[in-house]
């Protein structure tokens, strides 16, 4: 049974009573560190930062609708390698999820770090995000809050929250230590803590936080929220399917696709040190180029953009968490998130298996079964 | 059910026919109840026991058993299952010993299947061959039951209508078999 | 490469054969494998399928550690290493010497087609007019008189069936490379002078046998005949006695004097026979009398020329020698064939019925009546078809045939008629191997398998029908009967022909039932010194034992040429050093083979040397006429001497041939063979015959493209090799951990034997004697005193290991002795003899009463004589107690063995004894079937039970009889009180082999607790870690002798490893790019070898280059190709797609 | 289109389905020359990039084929296989290419007949389907 508080301070607004709560948190004394996204000093981006000093965290700021970057890559860096010291870590659901499919791919380890989950209504892509802010980004967390709890996805300026985030439907946390809820809530001023794991509830007692229940007003929030974004996500693969359903259409599709493979360094579970298409194995020699164009008539160049982004589709479709992370990256605004989305749903319902569902089920290329999947084998006797 | 046997305490017939069974069981201990004698026999369909089942008797030592049963009377000394046996067993022999054992104790079941036999030899030492209606009145009388001749009236009369039974006493064949006869005996004596 | 330091001869080119060859070759020695057949592969060429798999895996046999000194491509292809010499069609014509130093003379069949020019076309086959039965598939199909003797193999070449060849000669006039000699060389050689006065006579002999093309020369008159013989040697002469002038008698008289070395055979009329005799006496070799047969000339010629052609053999020497003859199939229609084999056609042997479900059998698989081509849909197994019966004196178990009736009843499942019903008719199911019950279980459970408990005694055939109907005995006494579409017979095995002549020539005895004969608990040895056996040939096995067997006899035979000093040295010279050209741009150079004459028309071999020169990284391409002949080679040769290339490309036939000559040719051109590459472009002008040239020459140039694309990436990267720890690890002092210990000790090398007892020994030190009454203390006297004796072993009693890390080459294990500090041992393999105990129990009573006693106690009663068996009555035993079901689903191999031993001895001190056995299927498998009819005929009750009918045991009350026991009898349909004064249990064997020290050398264990083969069959001993091997009863439960069969093959195993210096890297390995790599570690999961390890200080993945078996597995997970295969490498394999796609 | 020959890209793994098809080869059965052997050491080694390489460059169909399940040369390669080919079957054929130009087979050392029977019967069913797109469409 998870352990869960409600914070509920009349004089402080939700911002205030977040700095306030993380303070006491990185107050504690086996707590080195805190990574949240903050508010940076120029107070114009909000960027996950590595905070020591609980006196600086007066700019953190989770629930601003910006998401430079998928954070998982981030704690991936921290825990790494052994010797890190304890840090507690807030990430988004998707951050969350993008973590774990790291930590099986050994690329991050949960030991030393405390998830701190936050309840995600969404994130602008960058660019909207900084028009959104304006001149106010101290205020842009509350302003969103308002609209998109209450169901808005279109602000002021005609920004709207990411397609992404529009379709994703983990907007509460799964596998942090404590998270902190606001859906079903007076949004202004009060947040959920609850704590899940071993770890988060010795954390939540040392708190001191009081126990209390679940409001219904949660669940149905949360009810709602996810009929709306499950709707929106299927009308969005079919989409996606209609615009790439030929070799031909998909070609088109990525026909803005430079090679800048920015979408890959975005990417979470892209985990590799140097994507296999800038290795030596596609350092083709010149006639190779021209043989290409010949048999084909004309090539478009860069080539191997096609090629590269459906293996990037075999590499990660089933660690895929559609954290949005792509499309954000794309100097060409390719809708990458659509394409993945769709195509992880497919390749992971065929290993029954979730990106970032749980530490405990083997990522599905690494392990087999003898029986099994006999669909796939054409029988010939 | 009833316990066949109780190791250590057969239930073994009398003591001289146990003393005859002995050797038949020697002859037989290789048997490994395959069964295929039963299945190559002619005859194992008028059989109480197949013949695996009395072999199985005779090694587990059922002796009473095996002289209850009309299975080794029933032998045609055909000779398929010696032939077939897989352990090369000599079981037409075993029959034959089967048969010797009831004749030379007078087993009270077998006496009618020894009476015919003897009948059928006595007809045979006097004449060289079996002159059928000899044969029929030395077992006939050997049963000492006069309806036994009375039951047999019709299947006679049908043979004689055939001429498969004949009156006449052929005489060429007279004592010329008493050799072997006598040899026969001697070689009984001596066993 | 190593120098050879000694070289053995293995007889048979079975699997044990090829078994024993690798074994020995693997370990540095010389091999010359000869094979009286035209092909490897023995029986296993002919069966598709094996158990448990039911497919093949036979490749696995092959080299794990430098893998490129064999093959590297299917066995069924055919063999090849540098250490081994494979002489088909040969056969050992004599031995002489002793163990260490033996000449041996080989004689090879003749032969009617060179296999060097050969091609494979099969244009001979065409015109051969004559048709005979295909022994390849086992009669079923016909083949020509010039045929494929198999199918698979690489280089496929076509023999000739002599006896078959009507010498038309069709065949030679059509073969494209002149492969045929069908009048072959050596019989022109062979002069034959026919000397007679009549004309006709002389004239029509020598059209005969120029006819068979010898040469022949003829004489009129005694005079003449000493004319031709100055002017011309002959060899053999004809020679009339009757002549005008000198007569043969004088003729043969001066011929001896000056010529004694010819073969005269005299020809004389009926009257001169006492003339013909007596010049025998002056030294003419036969005589014929007038008038004869051609044929009967013939034949005495050819008789004659081949017994000289045959003494003038090979003669070779060898340090020993293995024996791997095999066996043969019994011929049911043979003897009284109470089965109509052969009068039915839809009654089948065993080896028929997988002819006819392979693929490459006569109807390519499709399981139909032979009868009538209609589907089958009920099918019966008849098992022990020539086995355990006395009338055919076969009193022995073939020991294989249950199982391979198992597997071919589901093989008919999966391959047969959806509807098919399988029925397999047995005596006793003797599933007595490892995983055999679990087996059989699958197939009663999974497959609906029919298992039948009978003897079927007959099999007719219903005429309306066309099934065949058989009969057969049930339990009850009463016989059904069941009609069938086809009835598989399971003939047993029986000793190979000519095994007696073979004992005769190389002096090894035969045991009572015809097999060669091997010395007590010495499975390998015969008493000849330096001779040893393996496989089937000293009894039936199955692959598993023929393959622990051939471990042990090379063993044997490597022990008796070490011991002979090595023997004669074939030490190889350095390596050439070839220059390093990976600075270098590629520049390929192509030759070109033309195949003779032998392509379809219109193929343009310069059409396709101008596309490929289109490439700009070929050098230069040039066509040879046919590079199989001496000339074509020479051509290459001189073609590649010039520089200004360093890659070269061949396009020929099959690649597989090439591998040695390649590195022949690199040496004589100075360019590193790893650089050269064939590529077969002969076999798409055979799969496309029916294409146009034009598509065949694409076909063929797309095969150069990608071989092209694959020998431009080529670097050859330096070796890797890493110096291994020689010593050895035994842990566990059992018969197999000392004989093992022993082994590897003898071969020089130091062993440490960990025991955790206070003694050596392990079940020996209870055993007393086996079943065929050899005395097992003497032989554990014996051997522990070598073993205590030998300066090259450490005992470490009362000790056990603690912990161990490290991979093959360099283990580190620490072993914990009571009262002394803990050590370290550093040795480069390992080998768990763990061994096993006797199951302990509580069923039956056990343990309630002194009645009731394990076989164990009983065995120590005996020995200790604390039984008096005369003092007793009745003894009843009790078989499969808590074995062969769930939890403990094994046979444990031994018990039914010990039951009769027991029997055996009781009741030859009582034979009044009452003995009553309760068995489910008597597992006296091979030839303990003998004891088994033994104890039956010493008197012993033999009473079958079933699991669900197990017999119900009462521990007596005073005045009751000790122990009774409750049984239902199913022959007599009755049941059955035992009341006796002992109850012997058989409990089975359970391993003692600790989780966690399996865990510490990275070696599996099965369900039941058992050893984890790397593979059941193909690799028995071995762990899937490289360097860690098992035997004795840790691997699965196993007799005395056949544990030391398998401390002996484990040994082998092991040797092979620490003969070598250093263990070194194959071409086709894998490797970690590290400035690539994000240390994932998905490599190490997928790894089936565990050669792959992360090094956490290093941050590095490391490739145990020795382990790695160059599967590419790791390779395909890594996303990023920082993991590669060498020979493999990404940017190729694309590049290749690309080239071919074209 | 009726001329329409189909490019067939076939990975056999060395052991088994290569033997397989040289043992078509000798045993001349004649199979149709729209396959192009790419032999690898195991069908595990077949980098799902190879697959999409292939379709991306035009071929109609690809084949992979090795050692029937418990036989693989190295132990379990033929299964960790099948789990790559369920993956490009649960993602290729998203952008039309067909779910039947992949396919995964066993196909022992002395399966000949199977051999050829397969790449016959894949030739004749592509033939149904027609050519892939990406042949002459500038996808790269």
């Amino acid at each position: 049974m998870a352990k869960t508080s409600l914070c509920d301070e009349a004089e402080q607004n939700l911002q205030t009573s977040l700095a306030s709560f993380f303070k006491f948190v990185l107050a504690m004394e086996d707590i080195h560190a805190l990574l949240a996204p903050m508010r940076l000093p120029a107070n114009e981006r909000v960027m996950h930062t590595l905070v020591t000093d609980p006196e600086l965290l007066d700019p953190i700021d989770p629930f601003a609708p910006s998401f430079p970057m998928n954070a998982a890559r981030l704690v991936s860096r921290l825990t790494k390698r052994p010797g890190g010291e304890m840090v507690a870590v807030v990430l988004r659901p998707c951050e969350i999820r993008a973590l774990i499919e790291l930590v099986k791919l050994k690329q991050g380890d949960m030991e030393n770090i405390i998830i701190v989950g936050i309840d995600c209504p969404g994130a602008f892509k960058n660019t909207d995000y900084v028009e959104f802010a304006g001149e106010n980004p101290e205020t842009a967390a509350e302003r969103f809050l308002a609209g998109a709890l209450s169901g808005e996805t279109k602000f002021d300026g005609g920004v709207e929250i990411s397609a992404a985030c529009r379709a994703c439907t983990h907007p509460v946390p799964q596998g942090a230590d404590l998270s902190i809820g606001i859906f079903g809530l007076d949004s202004d001023r009060q947040f959920l803590v609850s704590a899940d794991t071993e770890k988060g509830k010795a954390l939540f007692d040392r708190l001191g936080l009081s126990g209390c229940d679940v409001p219904d007003s949660r669940r149905e929030a949360i009810d709602s929220l996810l009929s709306v974004r499950r709707e929106f996500q299927k009308e969005m693969m079919d989409d996606i399917q209609k615009k790439t359903n030929t070799p031909e259409k998909l070609a088109t599709y990525l026909s803005g696709c430079i090679n800048c493979y920015n979408c890959r360094v975005a990417c979470p579970v892209c985990y590799c040190r140097e994507c296999v298409f800038v290795t030596d194995v596609f350092d083709h020699d010149p006639f190779q180029y021209l043989r290409w164009a010949r048999r084909k008539g004309m090539i478009k160049m860069p080539t191997d953009t096609v090629f590269y982004h459906i293996t990037r589709m075999a590499h990660i479709s089933t660690a895929c968490v559609g954290c949005g992370q792509c499309s954000n990256a794309c100097p060409n605004d390719i809708g990458l998130s659509e394409l993945f989305i769709a195509s992880a749903s497919t390749s992971q319902s065929a290993f029954d298996y979730e990106a970032g569902r749980s530490l405990e089920e083997d990522p599905p290329l690494t392990v087999f079964r003898e029986d099994e999947f006999d669909d796939v084998v054409e029988v010939n006797h | 059910m009833k316990p066949a046997f109780e190791a250590g305490r057969p239930h073994g017939a009398s003591k001289n026919l146990e003393e005859r069974l002995e050797p038949v069981r020697k002859m037989l201990l290789p048997c490994m109840q395959c069964g295929t004698c039963s299945g190559s026999c002619p005859n194992a369909w008028a059989m109480d026991f197949s013949p695996r089942h009395l072999w199985r008797l005779l090694l587990t030592r059922n002796g009473e058993e095996i002289f209850k049963s009309r299975t080794f009377v029933l032998c045609s000394t055909c000779y398929s299952c010696t032939l077939r046996c897989p352990r090369g067993l000599p079981l037409t022999d075993a029959m034959s010993m089967l048969k010797q054992a009831a004749a030379a104790e007078n087993v009270r079941m077998h006496r009618r299947s020894v009476g015919f036999y003897k009948s059928f030899m006595e007809s045979v030492r006097r004449h060289g061959r079996v002159r059928e209606m000899e044969f029929m009145t030395l077992y006939f009388l050997s049963m000492k039951n006069p309806a036994i001749p009375l039951r047999f009236t019709p299947l006679g009369m049908r043979l004689m209508a055939k001429r498969k039974v004949s009156f006449e006493i052929p005489s060429r064949g007279m004592g010329r078999l008493d050799a072997f006869f006598r040899k026969a005996k001697a070689v009984e004596d001596q066993s | 490469m190593k120098p050879k330091i000694g070289r053995a001869l293995v007889v048979g080119g079975g699997i044990s054969g090829i078994r024993a060859a690798l074994d020995l070759a693997e370990t540095g020695y010389g091999v010359i494998l000869v094979e009286k057949a035209p092909h490897l592969g023995g029986v296993l060429s002919q069966l598709d399928s094996q158990f448990p798999t039911n497919h093949c895996g036979m490749c696995k046999m092959l080299p794990l550690v430098e893998r490129d000194a064999g093959s590297q491509y299917c066995l069924r292809k055919g063999l090849f290493h540098e250490n081994i010499d494979i002489r088909m069609s040969t056969r050992v014509a004599a031995i002489e010497g002793e163990a260490g130093h033996f000449t041996i003379r080989l004689q090879k069949q003749p032969g009617f087609v060179d296999p060097d020019t050969c091609i494979g076309c099969g244009m001979c086959a065409d015109v051969c007019p004559v048709a005979v039965a295909d022994e390849f598939n086992a009669g079923l199909s016909r083949r020509k008189a010039v045929y494929l003797p198999v199918p698979h193999m690489t280089p496929n070449t076509y023999v000739i069936d002599s006896a078959a060849c009507s010498r038309c000669g069709e065949c030679v006039d059509v073969c494209p490379t002149g492969a045929i000699r069908l009048f072959r060389q050596g019989r022109a050689d062979f002069g034959v002078l026919v000397v007679d006065d009549e004309y006709t006579v002389r004239d029509s002999i020598k059209e005969w046998l120029e006819e068979e093309g010898f040469f022949v020369e003829a004489a009129a008159s005694g005079e003449e005949a000493l004319d031709a013989m100055e002017k011309q040697s002959f060899k053999m002469m004809l020679l009339d006695i009757k002549m005008p002038g000198m007569d043969g008698v004088a003729v043969l008289k001066k011929t001896m004097e000056n010529y004694p070395e010819m073969a005269v055979v005299m020809m004389t009329a009926y009257a001169t026979v006492e003339t013909a005799v007596e010049a025998m006496k002056t030294g003419a070799m036969d005589y014929l009398m007038k008038p004869f047969d051609p044929e009967d000339l013939v034949s005495k010629v050819i008789d004659v020329y081949e017994v000289r052609e045959a003494s003038m053999g090979e003669t070779m020497e060898a340090g020993a020698v293995i024996f791997c003859g095999g066996t043969e199939c019994y011929d049911p229609s043979t003897g009284k064939n109470p089965f109509g084999y052969k009068v039915f056609p839809d009654v089948l042997t065993g080896l028929e019925f997988e002819r006819l479900i392979s693929g490459t059998g006569p109807g390519g698989g499709e399981l139909v009546r032979l009868s009538d081509g209609r589907p089958v849909k009920t099918i019966a197994w008849v098992q022990c078809v020539g086995s355990r019966n006395l009338q055919l004196d076969k009193d022995y178990c073939s020991g294989i045939c249950c199982m391979v009736a198992i597997k071919e009843a589901m093989l008919a499942k999966e391959r047969g008629h959806e509807d098919l019903e399988a029925t397999i008719f047995y005596m006793d199911m003797r599933t007595f191997g490892k995983s055999f019950q679990r087996f059989r279980e699958r197939a009663e459970k999974d497959f609906n398998i029919r298992f039948t408990r009978g003897c079927v005694h007959t099999i007719s055939a219903d005429d309306k029908t066309g099934k065949l109907m058989v009969t057969y005995p049930v339990e009850d006494s009463r016989h059904m009967e069941a009609a069938f579409d086809m009835v598989v017979l399971s003939t047993g095995q029986q000793p190979a022909g000519g095994v007696d002549k073979l004992a005769e020539m190389a002096d090894f005895e035969q045991n009572p039932w015809g097999f060669a004969r091997s010395e007590p608990f010495a499975p390998a040895r015969t008493k000849r010194d330096g001779i040893f056996l393996a496989g089937s040939f000293s009894g039936p096995k199955d692959i598993a034992e023929s393959v622990i067997s051939a471990g042990s006899a090379s063993l044997c035979a490597s022990a008796a040429i070490h011991a002979a000093g090595g023997g004669m040295a074939e030490v190889d010279g350095d390596l050439p050093e070839y220059a390093d050209v990976s600075l270098q741009a590629p520049k390929v150079r192509i030759a070109l083979c033309e195949c003779g004459a032998t392509l379809p028309g219109g193929i343009d071999m310069e059409r396709i040397a101008a596309d490929l020169k289109a490439d700009p990284a070929v050098e230069n391409v040039f066509v040879i006429p046919r590079l199989c002949t001496v000339e074509g080679w020479d051509m290459l040769v001189e073609k590649t001497k010039g520089k200004g290339y360093n890659r070269l490309l061949v396009g020929a036939c099959t690649p597989y041939v090439y591998t040695r000559r390649l590195r022949q040719l690199g040496e004589k051109v100075m360019v590193d063979p790893a650089l050269m590459d064939v590529e077969d472009i002969r076999s798409p002008a055979f799969a496309y015959a029916d294409a146009a040239a034009g598509d065949i020459e694409q076909a063929m140039a797309r095969r150069l493209k990608s071989g092209l694309s694959r020998l431009r990436e080529v670097d050859p990267l330096p070796k890797q090799s890493a110096p291994i720890a020689r010593r050895a690890l035994v842990i566990g002092g059992g018969i197999a951990g000392m004989t093992a210990a022993l082994a590897i000790a003898d071969h020089g090398y130091p062993v440490d034997l960990v025991e955790k007892k206070g003694e050596l020994g392990g079940n020996l030190n209870w055993l007393t004697h086996t079943i065929e009454g050899y005395d097992v203390r003497d032989f554990f006297d014996n051997v522990r005193q070598r073993l205590e004796k030998h300066p090259r072993i450490t005992v470490y009693v009362n000790s056990r290991v603690v912990s161990s890390f490290g991979a093959v080459g360099n283990f580190y294990t620490t072993i914990e002795t009571s009262d002394a500090p803990s050590r370290t041992l550093h040795h480069g393999i390992a080998i768990l003899a763990t061994g096993g105990n006797e199951a302990e129990t509580t069923a039956y009573c056990c343990g309630q009463s002194d009645a009731v006693i394990t076989q164990k106690v009983l065995e120590q009663k005996i020995s200790q004589k604390q039984i008096d068996c005369k003092s007793i009555d009745t003894v009843a035993m009790i078989q499969c107690v808590d074995s062969r079901e769930e939890p403990r689903n094994y046979c444990s191999r031994v018990c039914c063995t010990s039951t009769l031993k027991h029997i055996l001895h009781m009741k030859k001190k009582n034979p009044d004894l009452g003995v009553y056995v309760f068995y489910r299927d008597m597992m006296s498998y091979g030839f303990a079937e003998t004891w088994y009819t033994e104890a039956r005929k010493a008197g012993a009750i033999f009473i079958p039970y079933t699991v669900d009918a197990k017999p119900q045991v009462f521990v007596g009350e005073k005045g009751d009889p000790p122990v009774k026991i409750k049984a239902y009898e199913p022959l007599l349909e009755a049941d059955v009180t035992v009341n006796a004064d002992l109850l012997v249990l058989a409990t089975g064997i359970v391993p003692a082999l600790p989780q966690s020290l399996a865990d510490a050398f990275g070696a599996g264990i099965d369900a039941d607790g058992f050893f984890r083969e790397a593979e059941s069959k193909w690799r028995p001993v071995d762990s899937l870690k490289e360097g860690v091997f098992a035997c004795g009863i840790a691997l699965s439960p196993r007799s005395v002798t056949e544990s030391v069969a398998s401390a002996e093959a484990a040994a082998q195993r092991g040797l092979r490893i620490l003969s070598k210096n250093a263990l070194t890297s194959a071409r086709v390995t894998a490797r970690v790019r590290h400035s690539l790599c994000s240390l994932c570690e998905r490599c190490i999961d997928v790894c089936p070898y565990g050669a792959r390890s992360v090094d956490l200080d290093m941050q590095k993945i490391i490739v145990n280059a020795a382990m790695c078996q160059g599967c590419g597995n790791c390779a395909s997970e890594c996303p990023n190709s920082a993991s590669v295969i060498d020979g493999f490498f990404d940017g190729r394999m694309l590049d290749m797609i690309d080239m071919v796609i074209e | 289109m009726d001329d329409f020959e189909p490019t067939i890209i076939a990975f056999v793994c060395n052991w088994c389905t290569y033997t397989a098809a040289d043992l078509a080869g000798t045993s001349r059965l004649s199979y149709p020359t729209n396959v192009r052997l790419i032999r690898v050491m195991c069908t595990g080694m077949v980098d799902p990039k190879y697959i999409i390489k292939a379709f991306l460059e035009g071929a109609d169909a690809v084949l992979v084929s090795g050692c029937h399940p418990g036989d693989c040369h190295y132990i379990n390669g033929n299964y960790k296989a099948r789990r790559r080919i369920k993956l490009l079957k649960s993602i290729l054929p998203r952008y039309g290419f067909d779910e039947r130009r992949l396919k995964l087979t066993w196909i022992g050392a002395s399966d000949g007949i199977q051999f050829a029977r397969t790449i016959r019967e894949m030739v004749a069913e592509i033939k149904e389907i027609g050519p892939n797109e990406a042949k002459h469409a500038a996808v790269v």
